[in-house]
């Protein structure tokens, strides 16, 4: 599920760019008085200030609050929010609510599929997309909907969207 | 407090207050199924094979976490109950690998038992032949989670009696898993004190002490409710 | 009284169904007298005959030609018993499904673990194709009684098909493994 | 703060209020079709034509027909419009003062706003959710202060359980019943929990009221925090809904800094702490057991119940736990009485409810109805039919763990038993609308591929009986099922059904169990000739 390597970069990096994150996030759990009870509110966190929750800060966070480390991963890997690996540089959600669904959204998840060679899930071996679903963003007003790099995107259209996410990933190439 | 009294099949039963309706119902002399209860641990009331029908109750309840009353009407084995235990037994054979042929609990294991129990001759799924892995990390224990039933008695074992809570389980629906620590070789665990009672705990062959081969893992789980009067009577 | 037609067919196991069958030893003799055995890799047959009373399948659908008998046994047959459990469950035959689609299987055995200059057979008509996935003998065909066991012992197989020769209600153990 | 301050206060609001407004929905669907880019160009406007002092540009919450948004509206006149572009800015400061204005306008006679009977939603487009003051105005809180001062708590519980007011998270238990439970339940702390993991997909009414009302919500919670002697609570929102918990967070902050939550409210003994806790993208905590794991901060894995968490719930404490539209009710049964609320909606089902329309419906949006109101005035009528004209073939309620109702069955009130009745149910308010081309089987599967995923795992007939439909769904719509088919699905529905641990698994063979009745047809078809000979 993880990749040791990268982790290793990028808690190296973040050690060499002198990050005060560690501190935020013992400030945090300061916050909770370290109790067990905060896990959840800890790892949301965690992964809000690193982007995602590595085995070292698993094993951080389970240090502070004096809990197993099972217990701390039984709970990172229960919750979809919460995820173990790094994400790609760009990230679009499809969400595929009711609404959404009724109204195309697994046609259009198909179509970025086959456009960015990544499942639904993953992210590209070059670490420049991420494709996520969601299983219903509440927007279904406005259905379908896709969350792109954090801009929601109502009634999504099929050649809109992947014109926008092919500009994105070939601006840069 | 007066002793409560009820009626399990017909028959009429006294039991102490605040007794389980599943030692209730053993203590008559009724075999009832059961997978994720263990005596000694806490209950959980996650596999469902002993629920039984109460009357006036609208769903059926678990008898393992049940707490018996006066005049409670029960019937622990009705044809929808045992049709049910039935697809339960057949939906744990789909989900995972077991083949008992080739396991080293066969003929001292909990499932293969329960299968003979409830008559399940045949499984109407589809097997889901599911490639999980073995860890034998561990000098002393393996696990194969090809085995795994997901009853979680090793991980109660180990926070409950243990007290170190090596085990969890990681993941969800059906792609859960037993996990030691950051689920890691189990070798490497650093919480582990290689008690062994999760291999005691363990209803399949699913962890197994090295060294064994098929039919050689005796099942000695009662050892469990032991460890705990031992501990309470400071033997 | 007519004999009884009884079959018995050979599929995806390794025949330990039968080794236990004639560990019936002296009864094979009285169940001679009362049946008939029309279809066995232990007996001189080429094709399965129609007709048959009871045929037992030991072993799992692994080929195209365990489909192809175990259909034709159906069609020919009153009873069907999954005969063992490689029938019945798929048990070791089936150990390689987790590998994936059969052409996985087939390069891992015949290249990827071989010597080098593997080659995978392949020879439509002459060597069996196999199938993408071992299944138990009633995911292809309706099955009427389940013998388990690995393999089930000889009183247990007694006790089968003497319920099912006397017409009685079968009530045999189940006992996997 | 004093009865008198609070007056004060919306005395203030009103007297400083612009005659000539302009309200911006600033909800989270219309946000998505650029709503705050459209206030910007209002702005810009208003200050080059010199008249931003005349005119007060409002955010406020949602105003209903998101499907058409973004909408704005302009008082005094009332006028709504949709589909609005911020090139319509000059357009919209003309019609503020009866100038010439070709935006699209709703007719506010169409019956999806006179149709309405609006108690949860009142202040939902009228008030901007991050200001306290706004919802002070509107007669915020003072509720709070009657409740503190001038009733009992068992005078409030009686009220609430006159009132009629069941359960609006779905399963429609008495609220006053629970509240009473918690009430006498011993326990050295109490606590009361906002249930906001608003999980169903297609449904978006909580979010809504916490984006538009979040004080509304909050008042709510204090009462009944005051009526079963809890001191703390708790929101549980779902981490998907940001714009809701940033403006819950500053609802809660408001209202600590005004007395109005925290120690010693409204002078009085009573104190009273709410924090947030955020969910982590996961169904199965929408129960209420697995709730309390997940605040706990394990896995949110439900247990058996009894006990009941108003008895044994947060660290074993008696826990009420309400969904936001049931807390939302609760200021406006106290302010007008129980007689009022209960002379609204059936015998059995009192009041008003919430309902999220969406899927194949011109009107898409967030509406709110008199319960015992029938479907077909809901999708024919306020809905407004199917956008392109396809016939209206069912209508999913309860999300995954509801069913579909075909359109022969259309005149069914909408009550918790009329629905119960025709196999589905009340649920938290979502309604997906489908037409004639939607797949019946494939609805099926997709709700029970929504189980699947949301599966906590701890129990046998959920964790491996979902997956197992899953396949046998998926195989019969390959045209590879058998007739034996159907009768494994039905079994393992039943199974799961009546074994299940927690609502989720029970629940979930709802839609299949549903749609085999209605559309039994479209199962057959799959399976190909040798049924079609026997129908």
């Amino acid at each position: 599920m993880t990749t040791p390597a990268t982790n290793t970069d990028v808690d190296r990096s973040a050690r060499v760019a002198g990050d005060n994150r560690r501190k935020i996030l013992e400030a945090t759990m300061k916050r909770f008085q370290y109790q067990g009870d905060a896990l959840i509110e800890v790892l949301h966190k965690a992964q809000e200030l690193y982007g995602f929750l590595s085995p070292e800060l698993l094993s951080e966070v389970a240090q502070r609050l004096r809990l197993p480390p099972s217990r701390v991963y039984g709970v990172a890997t229960f919750y979809h929010f919460f995820s173990l690996a790094p994400q790609g540089e760009h990230t679009c959600t499809i969400c595929l609510g009711t609404a959404c669904y009724v109204r195309g959204a697994s046609l259009l998840l198909h179509e970025l599929e086959a456009l960015s060679g990544v499942k639904a899930g993953h992210t590209s071996a070059d670490g420049r997309f991420s494709l996520l679903t969601a299983r219903c963003l509440g927007a279904c007003g406005i259905a379908p909907a896709a969350v792109l790099d954090g801009e929601v995107i109502g009634h999504a259209d099929r050649s809109d969207l992947t014109a926008r996410i092919r500009a994105l990933l070939g601006h840069e190439e | 407090m007066a002793a409560k009294t009820l009626t399990i099949d017909g028959h009429l039963v006294s039991a102490r207050p605040g007794a389980m309706l599943l030692e209730t119902i053993r203590e008559a002399g009724i075999t009832i199924p059961t997978l994720c209860h263990l005596d000694g641990l806490s209950d959980v009331g996650a596999c469902r094979l002993c629920l039984v029908e109460i009357e006036g109750q609208r769903r059926l309840q678990p008898a393992c976490m049940t707490t018996v009353s006066e005049g409670m009407v029960v019937h622990t084995n009705t044809p929808r109950l045992r049709s049910y235990r039935r697809q339960i037994v057949e939906l744990l054979f789909a989900e995972r690998n077991h083949v008992c042929a080739v396991c080293v609990a066969s003929g001292n294991c909990e499932l293969q038992r329960l299968a003979a129990l409830v008559g399940m001759d045949h499984v109407r799924y589809e097997y889901m032949s599911v490639a999980y892995p073995v860890d034998i990390s561990h000098p002393r224990f393996g696990i194969d989670h090809n085995r795994c039933v997901l009853c979680t008695r090793c991980v109660r074992a180990c926070d409950e009696i243990e007290g170190v809570h090596t085990w969890d389980v990681s993941g969800r629906g059906i792609d859960s898993r037993v996990i030691t620590d950051m689920n890691q070789p189990w070798g490497t665990s650093t919480t582990c004190t290689s008690c062994g009672k999760c291999q005691l705990a363990c209803p399949t062959g699913a962890i197994f002490p090295r060294g064994v081969t098929v039919g050689e893992r005796p099942h000695a789980s009662e050892r469990i409710a032991l460890i705990v009067e031992a501990r309470k009577q400071r033997w | 009284m007519s004999r009884l037609r009884i079959a018995t067919i050979w599929l995806g196991g390794c025949s330990g169904c039968h080794m236990s069958l004639l560990d019936l030893d002296e009864w094979l003799i009285e169940l001679a007298a009362r049946a008939e055995l029309v279809y066995s890799p232990i007996a001189d047959t080429k094709h399965f005959p129609p007709d048959v009373d009871i045929t037992l399948i030991e072993g799992a659908i692994a080929n195209d030609e365990h489909l192809e008998l175990a259909r034709t046994a159906r069609r020919h047959s009153k009873i069907i018993v999954s005969f063992g459990d490689c029938a019945v469950t798929g048990n070791v035959t089936a150990l390689r499904n987790p590998l994936g689609p059969s052409q996985n299987v087939l390069q891992q055995v015949y290249i990827e673990h071989s010597d080098p200059g593997g080659v995978i057979p392949y020879e439509p008509g002459i060597v069996p194709v196999l199938l993408d996935k071992v299944v138990p003998v009633h995911q292809v065909i309706p099955v009427d009684y389940y013998l388990s066991g690995c393999p089930p012992s000889a009183p247990r197989i007694r006790a089968l098909l003497e319920s099912l020769i006397e017409g009685r209600e079968v009530a045999v153990d189940v006992r996997f493994g | 703060m004093e009865l008198h301050e609070l007056e004060a206060i919306a005395e203030r609001e009103q007297s400083q209020r612009a005659r000539l407004r302009i309200l911006c929905c600033a909800a989270a669907g219309c946000q998505a079709s650029g709503s705050l880019e459209i206030k910007r160009r209002l702005e810009t406007v208003l200050t080059a034509a010199g008249k931003l002092a005349e005119v007060d540009i409002m955010p406020v919450g949602c105003m209903g027909l998101c499907g058409h948004g973004p909408l704005v509206r302009i008082e005094p006149s009332g006028e709504l419009f949709e589909r609005v572009t911020p090139a319509d800015a000059e357009e919209l400061v003309a019609a503020l003062e009866g100038g010439p204005c070709n935006v699209p306008r709703c007719d506010r006679n169409h019956p999806f706003f006179t149709r309405q009977l609006p108690i949860v939603l009142r202040h939902c487009g009228q008030i901007n959710p991050e200001r306290i003051e706004d919802y002070i105005a509107v007669g915020g809180y003072r509720t709070l202060y009657h409740v503190i001062h001038e009733m009992t708590p068992a005078e409030v519980i009686n009220a609430i359980t006159r009132s009629g007011l069941r359960g609006r998270g779905g399963a429609g238990y008495p609220t006053g019943l629970k509240w009473a439970t918690v009430a006498k339940s011993p326990g050295e702390r109490k606590f009361v929990v906002c249930n906001a993991d608003e999980g169903d997909p297609g449904a978006f009414m909580d979010r809504s009221v916490l984006e538009s009302d979040p004080h509304l919500v909050l008042e709510g919670m204090a009462i009944a925090a005051y009526a079963v002697g809890a001191e703390q609570g708790f929101i549980y929102v779902r981490g998907e809904y940001p714009l809701a918990i940033e403006r819950l967070q500053k609802a809660i902050v408001q209202a600590r800094r005004l007395g109005l939550l925290g120690a010693q409210i409204f002078e009085s003994g009573f104190n009273f702490r709410i924090d947030i806790r955020v969910g982590a993208g996961a169904f199965v905590c929408g129960e209420e057991t697995a709730l309390i794991a997940s605040i706990e901060g394990r896995r949110g894995q439900p247990r058996p119940r009894p006990p009941y968490p108003a008895e044994s719930g947060l660290w074993g404490m008696p826990t009420l736990i309400n969904n936001v539209e049931t807390f939302a009710n609760v200021t406006a049964i106290i302010e007008n009485g129980p007689e009022w609320y209960a002379s609204i909606g059936t015998a059995k089902s009192k009041g008003t409810k919430v309902f999220a329309l969406t899927g194949k419906i011109r009107n898409t949006g967030l509406i709110e109805v008199p319960m015992g109101i029938s479907l077909r005035e809901i999708v024919e009528e306020i809905g407004g039919g199917t956008p392109d004209g396809i016939p209206v073939k069912a209508v999913q309620t309860g999300g995954p763990s509801g069913g579909c109702i075909p359109a022969s069955l259309f005149d069914t009130p909408v009550d918790y038993e009329s629905l119960a009745a025709v196999g589905s149910i009340m649920g938290s308010g979502g309604m997906v609308v489908m037409d004639e081309h939607t797949n019946m089987v494939d609805v099926a599967r997709f709700y029970i591929e929504f189980c699947k995923d949301e599966s906590c795992g701890k129990c046998i007939p959920c964790r491996v009986g979902t997956v197992q439909l899953f396949n046998l769904l998926t195989r019969l719509r390959n045209g590879q099922g058998s007739g034996n088919d159907l009768i494994e699905i039905e079994a393992l529905c039943e199974l799961m059904r009546e074994t299940s641990l927690c609502g989720l698994g029970q629940s979930a063979p709802n839609p299949v169990m549903s749609t085999l009745h209605y559309f039994r047809h479209e199962y057959e078809r799959l399976i190909g000739a040798e049924v079609e000979h026997g129908s």
